[in-house]
């Protein structure tokens, strides 16, 4: 390349005030392959870049250095300036004469002979770019989205009303997550069934979303824009498309004694159930463990029942493929269990809690349960013990939270506000009923959230004890806490009827498996990890994969749909063009000289080189090189300094340019 | 590449008659391998037209596994024959290797470097108490005067990782390690010394890459230092040059060298090679509990990395 | 003020960290010796230990290799594989006689512009005190063979070998 | 009467060549081996045992800048060598196997084209042979129609008496002429009793049948069976007194830099690359059969020569032990039972 | 005494009240193991472990204690078995510390200038009996079943306390009394204050805390039915069982509830005669209740 032009930057006097820039213009002419040099005021101005386009054309150049500021500043505008010129707007680099020379030492010959330096290193640089078109990836413009909760809902709405197919996958046999199982919702305690079912209803209605409810990921190949996923649909023996919703075969299912999970196992579920009445799809499912018809072969009843002839009980599971370009994971949270020993906990689970042995001992699902109006116990507050209605609720904060030993030692966030919430329902149905809560202290940072929580201790009258729970034991048939009151400095002893746990909020079980599926990765709790803390939140590191909701942190229902429609965005920015444009500063292997080490592939942490075999016109195997692909790979430049031979060059950063530049010192 | 110190050291000559039993082992399993059609070509070691030496053979007809044999003299690491760069040999099919501890060092390596699947080659590892060292007349005993250094610091003398391992081990004599007291001695000099002594030693150097060649991990279709465009390593054979030469190989082998010393062996300016690549191999020992080992490794210490390496170097 | 020796010191650097920790030195207008020339790359995992060798062959008197801090990693792991790389570089520069302190490394963050000063500061004037770099420099006049061995201890090792 | 010259008026020669500015080549001993080297004085002429590289480096170097140039203000500058600056030279004590070595060489280097770096340097030096008095199990130069007493390519030729000092025998006119130089370190002496030359093994084989064998057997599985086991190295060429190829090669910057002629070798696979990356001779064995035909045929074919002289080196220094005296025996008996049937007149050696 | 063919032997370490107050543990101990053909070879010259008050004065000594204890244990052979809940607790968090933190190794060794050893395992009775010795062969053993007794096990604070040193059981619901007591046929009962605090040395220096916390405890165990109370720590022992009738008058309540230790219930169970088992010296008299279930 021999016709290169350099324009040196006065910027103002930020540079022409310690640098010489008539001399370096000067210089410059001299240097080997520059055809064109001159100094000018404001490069970055429009005249400055006017200036540029023309003397491109003047003097045909075919090689840009601007020597001004950082080219962390203004490389897109003059890469640009190059392009509108007609040149590749990689054979456009800048010499940074103002950060790293100018304003940066004050003797005027140094800052000259430097910047001269500067430019002739850059000069040689850009004599070996070469030209570089953007990799385009094409994007499928087609949307998974993991987990049907809030999170799940609100993010496939968000895409789908923007025009976009979305596949859905639930693992239970409804959507609605955890949201649906909750009573009243701070804090404004209106019914989360009334805010959500219609949300519930407008996927199934939606015309552009897939749903898959009682399914689950098999399994995840592809990179962003190109993903294809293997989905099991769980046989639910009833044929949906028949299925009118009737609830006959509810009805006449002999099977009637099964705890049902959604009600946490307070209420009783045929074998042949919905999960609670709202439910989305309004398809029952078939419960094999439970059902007689599976265990002995017996009954039959709800086939012989059902009117349209919807159940069958050969339906085996089945494998669906789907191609998406984006995946949204929303896979939500669980409660901890105090039984359970958490990973990485030294101890088992919460024996000075009697390790949930004392059936009035609950956790926060089980009591918003018994809140519900569509709960087992219809919304009414009652003991699970004897059903009595308990004149004493003890509510204690932070049980696995913030508990090192326990291996948890991170806030859940949400506890202090539905703790706050639960005294009040309990005030709202047993009225001569005394609520007390253990807690540390109360977090409630969110908009109204700290006047909700005042409104709990002065209307509601809840008394708040500052101080942590000893012990729980039963004793006759009250449940005696044990526990302190640091305020006044004394040991407590309460007598309750009904016990309440805040325990903490943990990743789903399986999260760490689904991750390793889709290459993410996960922190020691088994949280996802976004890609950055504070700017890219709902992102993660491996490109076209995005966070939604509690699965990748402890948050409430504001944020995570925030989080949710936040993804979605993510996505629509992703299928906003239909090919996928990346900078082309990639890695690319010479399979000619590749001799297959695969120490590349090892040590690159995006996953971007694979395996590829060449095989001669008879399919048999030659040999197998290494191959990056363009849509993965981020440019670090690793594999090239890891690989011998130098069979890998990173686009932009190959060894020609560098060396050149070394040459120059 | 002996000298006035050593006479000091009282003689001591290794018994070498278990070699015989390698021998008529070798041959055995050789034929059997070829006969039953298991591999389609043997690598192992023949005697050369000087009495007494041994050179490398790829035989494939199970008549000739009779010349196979293993004496002090079988000093090539046979891995060599198994990597990308000699086609030839893997076109052959499927092979089977002779190996000492020290070569089943180098393939497993080269399996961790996917060169070929483990599955893919039978190993018939050697029972090995030592080996000639360089510059040593074909059929001269097996003493502490003709083994070769690395020998003398051997711990592998039984490769158990080979599908069969052949051969008796004789009892070993204790061996003062000549290669560790020289380390010691570079070690104790000053830089600018150390620098004088490699100048030295590569200023000698004639570029005839036997050292490349015969190193069963420089297998690359094209060695950087053969590059033009970029010139990374001038490639005319002067004191500058050689100096980049031999450390960008000794780089190039951090953390892969299995110590086999082959390099330091065939230089025929008796340049000592093996110093670098022991100098990286104590370095990775230190700082990040690495050894080449028999069994294959999926990452080497350079191709992985963990959180808590020592940074104190670094500001 | 000028000095005698003015070392040639040059900074193989990542485009993410160090790089903009040097922009901000700038744009705090920070005072610092004009003998460094900064090579950019897009992160440390890039430099290639070839690079360094080049550079002191091509007469850099010091080399300054610098990046993100351990876990801010634009690329995740560029720096993690680049500490262990160069942990065993300097060590093999160490044993053929490269003395150390002519071969620096540092993490500097974006918001580190203090620290980029005062490493390039302390490191051109410890080079300015040890003058220049020869080993290579002369290296590249000899011609083959020079077979004169004069230092006596040097003569007993080279022959043991 | 023949010419004698004592040990010590040898070294006396060697000094007096240094001090008048002659650059004297000669067997030195550093470190552990011997090696051409240029002598700083007669001391550490230590003749005898065979040196560890070839003394075709008096000649053709390891490594020469033939030019150089730099980029300055007034565009580019070339710097030619200057070839008559090179040293008169004095090859003292070269054993028959080097001495040989340039008389083959020089047919190539003034061929279609003069070299003259080579040929100047022929010409500016004087070869004194040294009878060979010890062979080793890999010496084949009487295989090949040399001997430790052949004085072909020398200019003197000396020979080792059994009482010390050296008897010394007038091969060439630029012999001679040296000679006349330095009359007063010579004597005269009635009868000589010359130490016993060394008897390398082996007899000696008919390198024309070898020729014709070789020309029917380009394609035969003896190469497969010899040279599989060749890793490709440039030992056996570089330190062999007959091989001279090299390659040029530019180094240094766009700005300044030098052309330089380095040693190469044909068992390099880059050696026959091509630009589009074929490779006429892509497996390891037929670089060796090219080696083995460019001594034993292709050579003879153009310059009527045997491009080997025996001296072992290779077979000595051989990574994987191939042994070219093994394989030139072995095809010398295959080729005893070939008919001459394309005429070739008889000649080996002219 | 030689034991003839011993199944397992252990070094012992009593402790300072094994030797005083909990005389009875000690005889005990020695009893059961001797029926059940288990070693016990007393350490020569222990002394004292520092129990709670050393590392309140200065943690150093009571490591030091502790570490020359395990050097001496370390003369005899087999694991250190331990008794007291007191010592098994200071040993155990001794070698727990002085692994994890290399300068008080340093100082400690100084202190006692010896090399500290950390290696011999120290197992507490209950250890041994249900993991070396194992609840099978302990149930081969039983001559006398102790069926019909309701036993109330109280482990006290210290035993399975702080959660990753002693590694008896699990910390805050550990079984192994029980396992151990119910090979006898005794019936254990499920009560509240197993691992409640009885007050310790508040015995001497604050007694009304030791009063309420007992008495809480006795009243947990009688509301649970139990016959009497099995503890595995003479500390426990005295404060249940010396302070039982302050208690009695203090409350108003009436307990009667014998307080043993664990050893000499399962020593009566394996045929020690009872006589040896220093029932006679306990202050609530366990005689009308062992006649009644015509254990003696």
């Amino acid at each position: 390349m021999s016709r290169i032009g350099v324009f040196i930057c006065h910027c103002g006097e930020n540079i022409s005030r310690t640098v010489d820039v008539e001399q370096v213009a000067q210089a410059a002419r001299q240097m080997t392959g520059v055809a064109y040099a001159c100094d000018y005021k404001y490069m970055c101005s429009d005249p400055g870049q006017t200036l540029l386009k023309k003397a491109v054309a003047e003097h045909k150049l075919e090689g840009i250095v601007v020597a001004a500021c950082s080219p962390r500043m203004h490389e897109k505008t003059f890469r640009n300036a190059a392009q509108a010129a007609g040149l590749n707007p990689f054979l456009c680099e800048m010499a940074n004469i103002r950060e790293h020379c100018s304003w940066v030492h004050d003797d005027r010959a140094e800052a000259t002979t430097k910047a001269t330096d500067i430019v002739r290193m850059l000069v040689e640089r850009v004599r070996k770019n070469k030209k570089l078109v953007p990799i385009t990836v094409p994007v499928t413009k087609r949307a998974l989205v993991i987990g049907g909760g809030i999170a799940g809902i609100q993010a496939a709405l968000d895409i789908a009303d923007c025009g976009h197919q979305v596949v859905l996958v639930e693992r239970e046999p409804s959507i609605g997550g955890h949201m649906a199982m909750l009573s009243e919702t701070f804090p404004t305690l209106d019914c989360s069934q009334c805010i959500m079912t219609p949300r519930m209803v407008d996927v199934i209605n939606h015309p552009r979303i897939t749903l898959h409810t009682y399914s689950e990921i098999e399994c995840v190949d592809g990179y962003i824009g190109n993903f294809s996923i293997t989905i099991k649909k769980k046989a639910r023996s009833v044929d949906m498309a028949k299925c009118t919703g009737c609830g006959v075969c509810m009805e006449k299912c002999p099977q009637k004694k099964i705890p049902n999970e959604f009600d946490k196992n307070l209420g009783f579920r045929p074998a042949i159930y919905v999960p609670f009445p709202q439910a989305v799809p309004n398809t029952p499912v078939i419960d094999r463990e439970h059902c007689t018809k599976f265990i002995n072969g017996k009954c039959g009843v709800c086939q012989k029942v059902c009117g349209p002839g919807a159940v069958d009980y050969e339906q085996q599971d089945q494998l669906v493929v789907e191609q998406v370009g984006a995946i949204v994971v929303a896979t939500g949270f669980k409660l901890y269990d105090i039984t359970e020993k958490p990973k990485g906990s030294a101890i088992k689970g919460y024996g000075e809690f009697g390790h949930g042995k004392i059936p009035d001992v609950i956790d926060g699902l089980t009591f918003e349960r018994l809140a519900s109006a569509s709960g087992p116990t219809g919304g009414k507050i009652v003991r699970p013990s004897d059903g009595k209605e308990p004149k004493q609720v003890v509510f204690v904060q932070c049980v696995g939270s913030r508990a090192r030993e326990k291996g948890i030692s991170y806030c859940s966030k949400v506890c202090c506000m539905y703790t706050a919430k639960h005294t009040m329902l309990y005030k709202h149905k047993v009225h001569d009923g005394q609520a007390y809560v253990f807690f540390m202290d109360a977090r409630t940072p969110g908009k109204s959230y700290d006047e909700f929580w005042r409104r709990a201790i002065e209307e509601e009258e809840a008394v708040y004890v500052r101080g942590m729970v000893s012990r729980v034991y039963q004793k006759g048939d009250k449940v005696v806490v044990m526990g302190s009151d640091i305020a006044v400095g004394v040991q407590v002893e309460i007598e309750a009827d009904l016990v309440v746990l805040a325990t903490a909020i943990q990743p789903r079980d399986g999260a760490d498996t689904l991750a390793q599926k889709l290459g993410i990765s996960y922190d020691k709790y088994n949280f996802y990890s976004e890609a950055h803390a504070k700017l890219r939140p709902v992102e993660c590191a491996t490109a076209g994969i995005y966070l939604a909701g509690a699965c990748q942190g402890p948050k409430d229902i504001p944020d995570t749909v925030a989080q949710a429609s936040a993804a979605a965005a993510k996505v629509m920015t992703l299928f906003s063009k239909d090919q996928l444009e990346r900078e082309p500063i990639v890695a690319r292997v010479n399979e000619k000289f590749c001799v297959g080490c695969l120490a590349c592939k090892k040590v690159c942490a995006y996953g971007a080189v694979e395996e590829k075999e060449i095989r001669d016109r008879q399919g048999n195997l030659i040999r197998v090189v290494a191959y990056v692909n363009p849509g993965l790979c981020s440019g670090c430049g690793t594999c090239q300094a890891t690989c011998p031979s130098k069979s890998v060059e990173l686009d932009g950063y190959t060894d020609e340019q560098v060396m050149a530049m070394l040459d120059t010192l | 590449m002996n000298n006035s110190t050593e006479k000091a050291e009282q003689a001591v000559t290794i018994d070498i008659s278990g070699y015989d039993v390698a021998t008529a082992e070798i041959r055995s399993e050789a034929k059997r391998l070829l006969t039953e059609k298991i591999v389609d070509a043997v690598v192992g070691y023949q005697a050369g037209r000087r009495k007494g030496s041994a050179v490398p053979v790829i035989i494939t007809d199970p008549a000739q596994a009779e010349k196979l044999l293993f004496s002090p003299a079988c000093v090539n690491n046979l891995s060599i024959y198994l990597t990308k760069a000699k086609k030839e040999i893997r076109a052959k099919g499927k092979l089977a290797v002779v190996a000492k501890g020290c070569d089943l060092r180098a393939l497993a390596g080269l399996v961790g470097e996917s060169q070929f699947k483990r599955e893919e080659v039978v190993i018939i590892g050697v029972s090995c108490a030592g080996v000639h060292r360089a510059g040593i007349q074909p059929g001269e005993p097996l003493t502490n005067s003709t083994i070769a250094k690395k020998c003398r610091e051997c711990s592998v003398h039984i490769p158990d990782e080979a599908d069969l391992v052949v051969g008796k081990l004789p009892p070993l004599p204790d061996l003062p390690p000549k290669e560790k007291e020289l380390m010691e001695k570079l070690d104790a000099m000053t830089p600018a010394l150390r620098w004088e002594f490699w100048k030295e030693q590569f200023t000698r150097c004639i570029r005839c890459l036997a050292c490349r060649q015969v190193c069963p991990f420089c297998y690359c279709e094209q060695c950087l230092c053969d590059r033009g465009r970029p010139q990374a390593v001038d490639t005319s054979p002067r004191p500058s040059g050689n100096m980049g030469w031999h450390i960008v190989r000794a780089m190039h082998l951090a953390g892969r060298c299995a110590g086999c010393a082959e390099c330091e062996r065939v230089c025929p300016m008796d340049i000592p090679l093996n110093l670098l690549n022991r100098k990286m191999a104590e370095e990775l020992k230190e700082l990040y509990h690495y050894e080449a080992g028999m069994k294959p490794v999926e990452k080497g210490p350079l191709t992985s990395y963990d959180e808590k390496d020592d940074q104190s170097f670094i500001k | 003020m000028k000095h005698d020796f003015e070392p040639k010191i040059v900074a193989f650097v990542c485009t993410w960290c160090t790089y903009a920790g040097a922009d901000l030195a700038g744009t705090s207008r920070m005072i610092y010796p004009s003998n460094v020339r900064v090579v950019k790359f897009p992160c440390t995992g890039r430099i290639d230990p070839v690079f360094i060798l080049k550079a002191f062959q091509k007469g850099a008197d010091g080399i300054l290799v610098s990046g993100c801090h351990p876990g801010d990693c634009h690329y995740m792991a560029g720096n993690f594989h680049a500490r262990r790389r160069f942990a065993v570089f300097r060590k093999l520069l160490e044993f053929i006689g490269v003395d150390l302190n002519r071969l620096e490394f540092s993490w500097v963050s974006a918001a580190e512009g203090g620290k980029w000063v005062e490493i390039v500061t302390d490191l051109t004037q410890k080079i300015r005190k040890m003058g220049p770099l020869t080993q290579f420099t002369d290296l590249a006049d000899e011609e083959q063979w020079s077979g004169a061995l004069s230092n006596p201890e040097l003569k007993a090792v080279y022959d043991q070998v | 009467m023949a010419l004698t010259i004592t040990e010590e008026n040898l070294r006396k020669l060697v000094d007096r060549l240094v001090k008048d500015g002659a650059r004297v080549v000669g067997p030195k001993v550093a470190g552990e081996m011997t090696v051409y080297e240029p002598l700083t004085s007669g001391a550490e002429l230590a003749p005898g045992t065979l040196p560890r590289r070839s003394a075709k480096e008096a000649f053709f170097p390891l490594s020469e800048t033939i030019l150089s140039f730099q980029k300055g203000k007034e565009g580019l500058k070339v710097e030619d060598v200057d070839t008559n600056a090179f040293p008169r030279t004095v090859l003292l004590g070269a054993l028959p196997c080097d001495a040989a070595a340039p008389q083959v060489m020089d047919a190539v280097f003034s061929w279609d084209y003069k070299d003259e770096f080579y040929l100047e340097r022929r010409r500016r030096t004087v070869i004194v042979g040294l009878s060979c008095t010890s062979a080793d199990d890999s010496c084949f130069c009487t295989l090949v129609g040399l001997a430790p007493t052949d004085t072909m390519g020398s200019d003197l030729f000396l020979t080792p008496l059994a009482g010390g000092g050296y008897s010394c025998q007038v091969v060439s006119d630029r012999g001679k002429e040296f000679l006349a130089g330095y009359p007063e370190l010579f004597a005269e002496a009635a009868t000589v009793t010359p130490v016993p030359p060394a008897e390398p093994e082996g007899t000696p084989v008919d390198l024309a049948k070898v020729k014709l064998w070789l020309e029917e057997h380009f394609e035969d599985e003896i190469w497969e069976e010899v040279a599989d086991r060749c890793v490709g190295c440039g030992a056996c060429a570089f330190l062999c007194p007959a091989c001279h190829c090299f390659d040029i090669v530019d180094e240094g910057t766009e700005q300044s830099g030098s052309r330089r002629k380095n040693w190469d070798a044909c068992a390099f696979s880059k050696f026959t690359n091509h630009a589009s990356g074929h490779n006429p001779r892509d497996v390891q064995n037929k670089r060796y059969r090219n080696r083995f035909m460019h001594k034993f045929k292709y050579y003879d074919d153009k310059f009527g020569k045997t491009l080997c002289t025996g001296c072992g080196r290779c077979i000595r220094y051989c990574p994987v032990g191939i042994d070219i005296k093994g394989i030139l025996e072995e095809i010398g008996k295959k080729a005893l039972s070939t008919k001459d049937t394309k005429g070739h007149e008889e000649n080996h050696h002219g | 005494m030689s034991p003839t063919k011993n199944v397992l032997n252990y070094s012992y370490y009593p402790g300072c009240s094994l030797h005083a107050s909990g005389k009875e543990y000690d005889e005990s101990a020695r009893g059961l193991f001797k029926a059940l053909k288990i070693g016990l070879q007393e350490v020569p010259d222990w002394f004292c472990c520092g129990a709670t008050p050393a590392h309140n004065v200065d943690e150093l000594l009571s490591l030091a204690l502790c570490a020359k204890n395990l050097e001496l244990a370390d003369a005899v052979e087999g694991d250190l078995a331990v008794a007291c809940a007191a010592c098994f607790s200071r040993l155990k968090t001794t070698q727990h510390k002085l692994g994890e933190n290399e300068v008080k190794r340093k100082q400690v060794e100084q202190a006692i200038d010896a090399k500290v050893s950390l290696d011999k395992p120290v197992k507490h009775l209950l250890e041994i009996l249900a993991r070396d010795f194992g609840l099978e062969n302990l149930q081969k053993s039983v001559k006398k079943p102790l069926s019909g007794l309701k036993i109330a096990t109280y482990y006290g604070c210290l035993l399975t306390r702080p959660p990753d040193v002693p590694q008896l059981d699990c910390t805050e619901a550990p079984t192994i009394m029980e396992r151990v007591l119910e090979t006898t046929g005794a019936e254990t009962v499920a009560w509240s204050h197993r691992l409640e605090c009885c007050g310790a040395n508040f015995t001497l220096s604050r007694p009304g805390v030791v009063l309420k916390l007992t008495g809480d405890i006795l009243a947990s165990a009688k509301r649970a039915g139990a016959d009497c109370l099995v503890v595995a720590c003479p500390l426990c022992h005295g404060n249940l069982d010396i302070r039982q009738k302050e208690i009695e008058e203090a409350t108003g309540e009436e307990y009667h509830m014998p307080v043993f230790y664990i050893t000499q219930l399962l020593a009566l169970a394996c045929g020690v005669p009872p006589g040896k088992l220093g029932f006679n010296s306990m202050i609530v008299n366990p005689t009308p209740l062992l006649k009644e279930k015509n254990l003696i």
